[in-house]
């Protein structure tokens, strides 16, 4: 089960010598794997089958909408006339333009929002680009700020972003039904807002029903309020992030527009803002010229935070997937996905203590162990929740089928919690058993670093 | 699936029967799905977005009608962004979907595959740079230059603020490094050139303790290979600043080790194998000194072992991560371009070593041999730098650059312009059968 | 791997180093490869083929270049062979490698996965035709007639060497059932068609107890949905002969079932699910009652179970194969469509029957809405034939057919020619875009 | 391990009423499986898992040549301009006819032969084409004849080929030492003698030494002399058809060639012949005219083996490895294909009764049970060796390792060879045990057939 390194299967060291370049511009030699053609295509088939995807089972993993990547999107991300070089004359790339500003159109529908920007590679590198659009605000009216208010349960990348901002952290404890409460978000904020930082449904999938209120809360201090994406996938035609008071928001493509997450990326990041915030949108911005397209700098533009233009083959992907679905596709691919969320939990024997939630839920799997449970349902073929978050569960299963999942499928995921559920700690602390490898020693590889063959061989 | 009624469908990924969605519901105890829904009127949307659904086969015609509007032009750009031939196999093994929509690391036990891969990605970084140790990616080269700036603050024995940064840079990348500067408070400028190379006396002149980390490519965005990298690493040695180096995997396979150049942090775009020419898509390469591990934005794949005792690999030291460690987190970075790190690996590995250094070799020859025959066209003179080029080279041309760019443009050609009357010509083996007609085509345009 | 010294190196898909192949030569006891060779110098090969090694890259440009010259015509053809949209996710799964690159499945245990899916194309097909037994697959349509001819021979209690088909019948297929006629001593024969379907009467007339088998087509070649097979069915039980219809995957999901008929066998080319347009690339549908079971040519896969009581595929029936039977076989057939016939059920899978029957409507709307329209165009009469059409449909032109070939193409357009002022136009959804302007076209040629 | 069918997870009926057509011409209703994409893409994604290929691990099968499938084919097969329609007139597919005449010349050449057609679209398809030309010759030439002399050792579709063709089948004994006895063979043939059928190397990988006098016997006694493509790997380079006496030949382009074998086809095999018999090729044929290409119909053709031009996808893709590989690569491949067989043959504890062989051996597994042994190596993660088969070894285990394996992956296949041959009977006869399905109840497939899940269905 165990495979050897590409450089334990075929290393080979090749001298640099009589190169076109003098001898000291040079490296002396250079040693690298050296497979011939079948070789490679073993190595990559062998690891490929130690790796779970989406189409190789089930996968509820919460917050991160691991849905079904629709094939013929791949396709259309390498078509050849979309391989242009980025420094082409605007005029001779009237293509690219032309499907960029229909993709800002359509996520801004969608999001309710009046103008997009594609440029943030990620979702964190969105956060990035809407914090320094509030900050950028804020500055053009010469009010600076130094906080950023967010609730315990969102995702580190919110914390992180504001620090990398240069903002001042200020979290916000939830309140006793999960959700923010009011109280403490008036007591949170004062004139250093400079944001809050919120999803919508949350990370336990309950939508902000005080949504106007929080909004009011955030705006009476001067602050701007912020989308996180991650969950709009629940939402879908059923509420816009603009319409709720949302001055900023980022959109995941590759959670809700189905651009595959590729073992860690990449996925891009669109930043949609109100219209007091488009003349600080990233540099630069596409807008329609007499027939046609053209690049522009906004007035007050950010700058940049992608050397070009983003993950372009993603948005590709991303537009071929709005283009499909549509309207009916869009509001059907919410309703199922919340449907499916609401099926699986009615399902399965573990408590989720908060609700009524939307697209994901979290159950608690105390007393057992969050993360032992879940290398269990490993054993079973399923790919687990996400677990022991937000803190707010105890030994928390944030679960999230999406619309992909069948009701067979469901049932199969539903068993395999029944299952689970059944079994002792020993049990579970030993899993998985069926799987590539067994349960991996984390401490170990923290303890003692070993980042690459080189530092393999080194011990050896 | 049927696409004659597209558009009164719901979502085709959606496997739903009607029955299964009754019986759903009926298990739920509600009439309709919108029950389901807690979101309080106000704030419902009950309109539509107005985007009419397509079938599969129209939205592919759709996007073919959009993107038939770009011409077809054979490039001859660079610049950062480049074009070198991806076997078909890499697509083909890096499409799989066990790879291409698998999920970020977080369950080792099923996701051993993409780690070895991305163990190996990491590896043949190491081996490139010298240096000990390489992340799983950054966005791009930019990006990854953004970070190695902010990693300046985090290692420096003393504060300070200033970046200095070649005066020969792309707008793009010194456009983002200024909003990775902006949090930290941080100052980039700009250190002069001298004939495509590092002017080390000025560099040395303006250097203080205040420097934080300096900035060097190799090749330059002009294409020249750097000459005296050697005394930039002094001038960084002598203010303990951090000394990082922009390049490529190509160039690297090539050109003398970073590390033996007192290299801190090597950063660059890594796509150039794997992606070919993809509107700027890129892939951060970041690889730095073991010292800094503790520092290191982004992720790490290490090894370790499993319940058996056999090798098994895992992302580690996830603390200085933004999901656990939140706002002491050394980078927001959360997915980055694991997915692109497999492709380069893979085209590494079809290379082989000897592979890449002929590869490197081709770029050195092609560019000075394409030089070369523009330099006897009336009109241009190229290269206008002295020094080794890599890829590519800076033109001066007697007519307007911009008018040559356009007069190209309409023969079906893509050249930059980087000054009034200087452009920038970038060759590899993709555009080696158009090197001919090229050159032709500037003789009519340039004189 | 380099793609710069090509011409000197040897197969780059043999993965041996010089050290490995050293090591070898040396296990083995021998110097040099060629001491391996046992050829005699008389008929030893010195010379070479003049055949140059290219890199990967300069392979896809010469193929490249060599298919350029294909002129870009919008294709209103059919007459057997059809285009219809295949999703993309076909070409993915299809294209896995343990898939792809498998072999037949005489190992069971290791190609559950094919045989299961080979299982399933089986079961498509029995549905659709409503007969018992489907085999895996023959070449085309035209080698699957062939071989039913053959099955005639076999499995008719009494011998006849007549084989009766239609007047209105492809050449090629006519020429390929005398190939398969001949070694039988099969004499292939026409029947008369009236208005495009069989002349039943005329056919009743010409049969006797010698014929052993009758084939009609629906729809025909021309696009005629045959109306009177049942008929044709009453003449072929009355001699005892086989009644063999053609058709494909796409008609048969809305015609009527060819069991209901009195069919006894069903051929017909099944890719124009899977495939599309590819030169004439096909896949024989062969299909036929549980009775000839053990006379049925090609392979078979059947259900059985494992040494664990599972449920397990595997082929079987294979005493009637050339492996095993040799000169007593029921065909040569070895290697056949496998991994198309996988393609087939793929795309049948993915459309479910509303889309197949959707398909199918299409097929018959589209081609009589086009018929109309082109009725309407100045020299042009549309459709020819009375009845029903499915895709596609004859056309009188006043101009000579010829000439309106050559104008089309000069415009972007291909249609048959099939006689000196008949055309022969066919249309699916994808060239439903494509239509109007089409028939703009035509009304400039025609008049 | 086992997954349901298609029809168990997702069938449906619809009925078909108020179609265009009137009741009486359509079908009452249709019922077929109905999965959405994602569950088709975990279905066939799992079905994949089931399966063997290639890039699964070594692949030794004997006569087979289950050599690397370069991925940069498919590309060039799938290209948009090669998707033409059959029907167009010559001049418009000028690119497709350059093709193919290209290709026709470089099998001509590899083969020595004058002349190439690439309609059959397998290998028995190019053995019909053969013996349908030779029959055709010799008709031409008023010389009816009956038989076709095949030795014992050759594969099954020479025999079902001159049946089909209407020939009387004489069988060749092998000799003593594997080869053909020209003493039995000058017994064989007779003026009744249409064709002697033979590969060379033989099926055991022995090249047959005494070619020339067989092909004076076939020839002297009016016959001609067929060559099976099958093991041409062996000879690339170094040994041409043409120049052996033989007058056809067909190319078997999935195994020398390097086209996917796609479980089971699409092949095709090209037809080669001598220059008498050039003009007996199938129609139409390729030739070049004016600068450009046209089709022909040869003087005498015997007609047609295929409804249009054959498996063209597939011959594109020959023409793909041909041209990337060249002389230089062509030569290398038999080198190392033969290379690797006898390396291989030296490493096995099975004995190899007969030799010197080439690209492939016979072992025998006596007295072990060679099914059984072969069924014990998919134990061992490696596809087994062709079993049983020639006769004329006991317990035959037929390998063929093809250049495409490295040393590492036979040595790999020697540690499964060694493991096997240390084990029971009993142990064999329980094989596999590793993989998806245990053994197969062969027997019980034939006696019950069950060929549809319609006929599953109807047992429950």
């Amino acid at each position: 089960r165990y495979e050897p390194l590409l450089s334990e299967k075929a290393n080979r060291e090749v001298a640099v010598e009589d190169s076109p370049l003098p001898d000291d511009l040079t490296r002396d030699s250079l040693e690298l794997p050296d497979p011939a053609e079948p070789e490679l295509a073993r190595h990559y088939t062998r690891l490929s089958q130690m790796n779970y995807g989406v189409e190789s089972g089930p996968f509820p993993l919460g917050s991160c909408t691991m849905k079904y990547n629709p094939s013929f999107t791949e396709d259309i991300s390498r078509r050849a006339d979309a391989a242009v070089h980025p420094d082409r004359p605007d005029s001779t790339v009237q293509g690219t333009l032309a499907l960029c500003h229909r993709l800002q159109d359509y996520l801004g529908r969608i999001g309710g929002m009046d103008a997009v920007t594609l440029q943030p590679p990620a979702g964190a590198a969105g956060e990035f680009t809407g914090i320094q659009i509030a900050k950028a605000y804020h500055q053009h009216n010469d009010d600076e700020r130094s906080e950023v208010v967010i609730p315990d349960s969102a995702h580190g990348t919110n914390f992180a972003t504001a620090a990398m901002a240069g903002y001042d952290v200020v979290e916000l404890p939830s309140g006793e039904d999960g959700r923010v409460d009011i109280e403490a978000l008036e007591a949170a904020v004062s004139e250093e807002t400079a944001a809050l930082m919120l999803t919508n449904p949350n990370t336990l999938g309950l939508f902000e029903r005080d949504i106007e209120a929080i909004a009011d809360v955030v705006h009476d201090a001067g602050g701007l309020l912020y989308y996180d994406g991650a969950n709009l996938n629940a939402l879908l035609g059923r509420a816009r992030p603009g319409d709720m008071g949302f001055d900023v928001m980022h959109y995941n493509v590759h959670k809700t527009f189905a651009t595959p997450h590729g073992g860690g990326g990449p996925g891009a990041g669109p930043v949609g803002v109100t219209e007091d915030l488009a003349g600080f949108l990233p540099d630069p911005h596409v807008r329609s010229k007499d027939g046609g397209f053209e690049y522009y700098t906004p007035d007050h533009s950010v700058g940049k935070v992608h050397g070009y233009y983003g993950n372009w083959p993603v948005l590709l992907k991303t537009f071929a997937y709005v283009t499909r679905l549509g309207d009916a596709g869009l509001i059907d691919a919410s309703a199922k996905a919340v449907l499916n969320a609401n099926y699986l939990a009615e399902q399965i024997p573990y408590e989720v203590p908060f609700g009524p939630f939307h697209h994901e839920f979290v159950a608690s799997a105390s007393p057992q162990d969050a993360a032992d449970a879940a290398k269990r349902m490993l054993d079973h073929g399923v790919h687990p929740p996400t677990t022991k978050w937000p803190e707010i569960v105890d030994e928390a299963l944030m679960t999230e089928p999406t619309e992909g999942e069948s009701k067979r499928s469901l049932d199969q995921l539903a068993a395999a919690f029944e299952a689970v559920h059944g079994e002792d700690d020993e049990t579970l602390a030993s899993a998985p058993e069926r799987t590539a490898a067994g349960r991996i020693d984390q401490v170990e590889a923290a303890r003692t670093p070993r980042l690459s063959w080189q530092a393999l061989d080194s011990e050896t | 699936m049927s696409e004659s009624d597209v558009s009164t469908t719901g979502s085709p990924y959606a496997p739903h029967t009607p029955a299964e969605t009754a019986a759903m519901l009926e298990a739920l105890g509600v009439d309709d799905v919108e029950a389901l829904f807690d979101v309080p009127d106000a704030v419902a949307f009950d309109g539509d977005f107005g985007i009419d659904a397509r079938g599969e086969r129209e939205t592919r015609r759709e996007a073919a009608r959009l993107l038939r509007r770009n011409d077809d032009l054979t490039e001859f750009l660079g610049r950062g962004h480049y074009d070198h031939y991806v076997p078909s196999v890499v697509d083909d093994l890096s499409k799989r979907s066990e790879f291409l929509t698998s999920y970020t690391q977080y369950q080792p036990e099923i996701a051993q595959g993409f780690l070895q891969a991305l163990f190996e990605y990491q590896s043949m970084l190491v081996e490139l740079t010298g240096l000990g140790v390489a992340n799983c990616s950054m966005y791009d080269a930019a990006t990854a230059l953004g970070e190695a700036a902010t990693l300046s603050q985090r290692v420096r024995s003393v504060s300070g603020d200033r970046i200095l940064v070649p005066e020969h840079l792309r707008d793009g990348k010194h456009a983002v490094l200024e909003n990775y500067a902006d949090g930290p408070d941080l100052s980039v400028e700009s250190y002069p050139m001298d004939d495509g190379q590092a002017d080390v006396a000025a560099l040395a002149e303006m250097a203080d303790e205040d420097v934080a980390m300096v900035y060097a490519e190799t090749p330059s965005v002009r294409g020249v290979v750097a000459e005296n990298l050697a005394s930039v690493g002094d001038v960084t040695d002598d203010h303990d600043a951090l000394f990082c180096l922009g390049s490529d995997p190509v160039a690297l396979a090539l050109l003398e080790r970073p590390a033996d150049v007192g290299a801190d942090v090597v950063v660059g775009d890594a796509a150039s194998l794997g992606i070919g020419t993809a509107y700027g898509f890129g892939l951060g390469m970041f690889v730095t000194r073991e010292e800094y591990l503790r520092q290191v934005p982004g992720r790490l794949v290490g090894a370790s072992e499993d319940a058996n005792d056999r090798r098994a690999y895992t992302l580690t030291l996830q603390t200085r991560e933004q999901h656990i460690r939140k706002e002491r987190a050394t980078s927001n970075i959360c997915t980055n371009q694991a997915w692109v790190a497999l492709r380069t690996a893979m085209h590494a590995a079809w290379l082989g070593p000897q592979g890449l250094v002929d590869l490197a070799e081709e770029c050195v020859t092609r560019a000075e041999g394409l030089a070369t025959r523009l330099d006897e066209v009336v009109g241009l003179q190229a290269p206008v730098h002295d020094g080794h080029h890599f890829r590519e080279f800076v033109v001066r041309t007697d007519q307007p650059a911009r008018a040559v760019v356009e007069d190209l443009a309409a023969r079906g050609y893509a050249v930059h312009a980087v000054d009034e009357h200087l452009l920038q010509v970038c060759t590899t083996e993709v555009t080696a059968d158009e090197e001919a007609a090229f050159v032709e085509a500037m003789a009519e345009v340039a004189r």
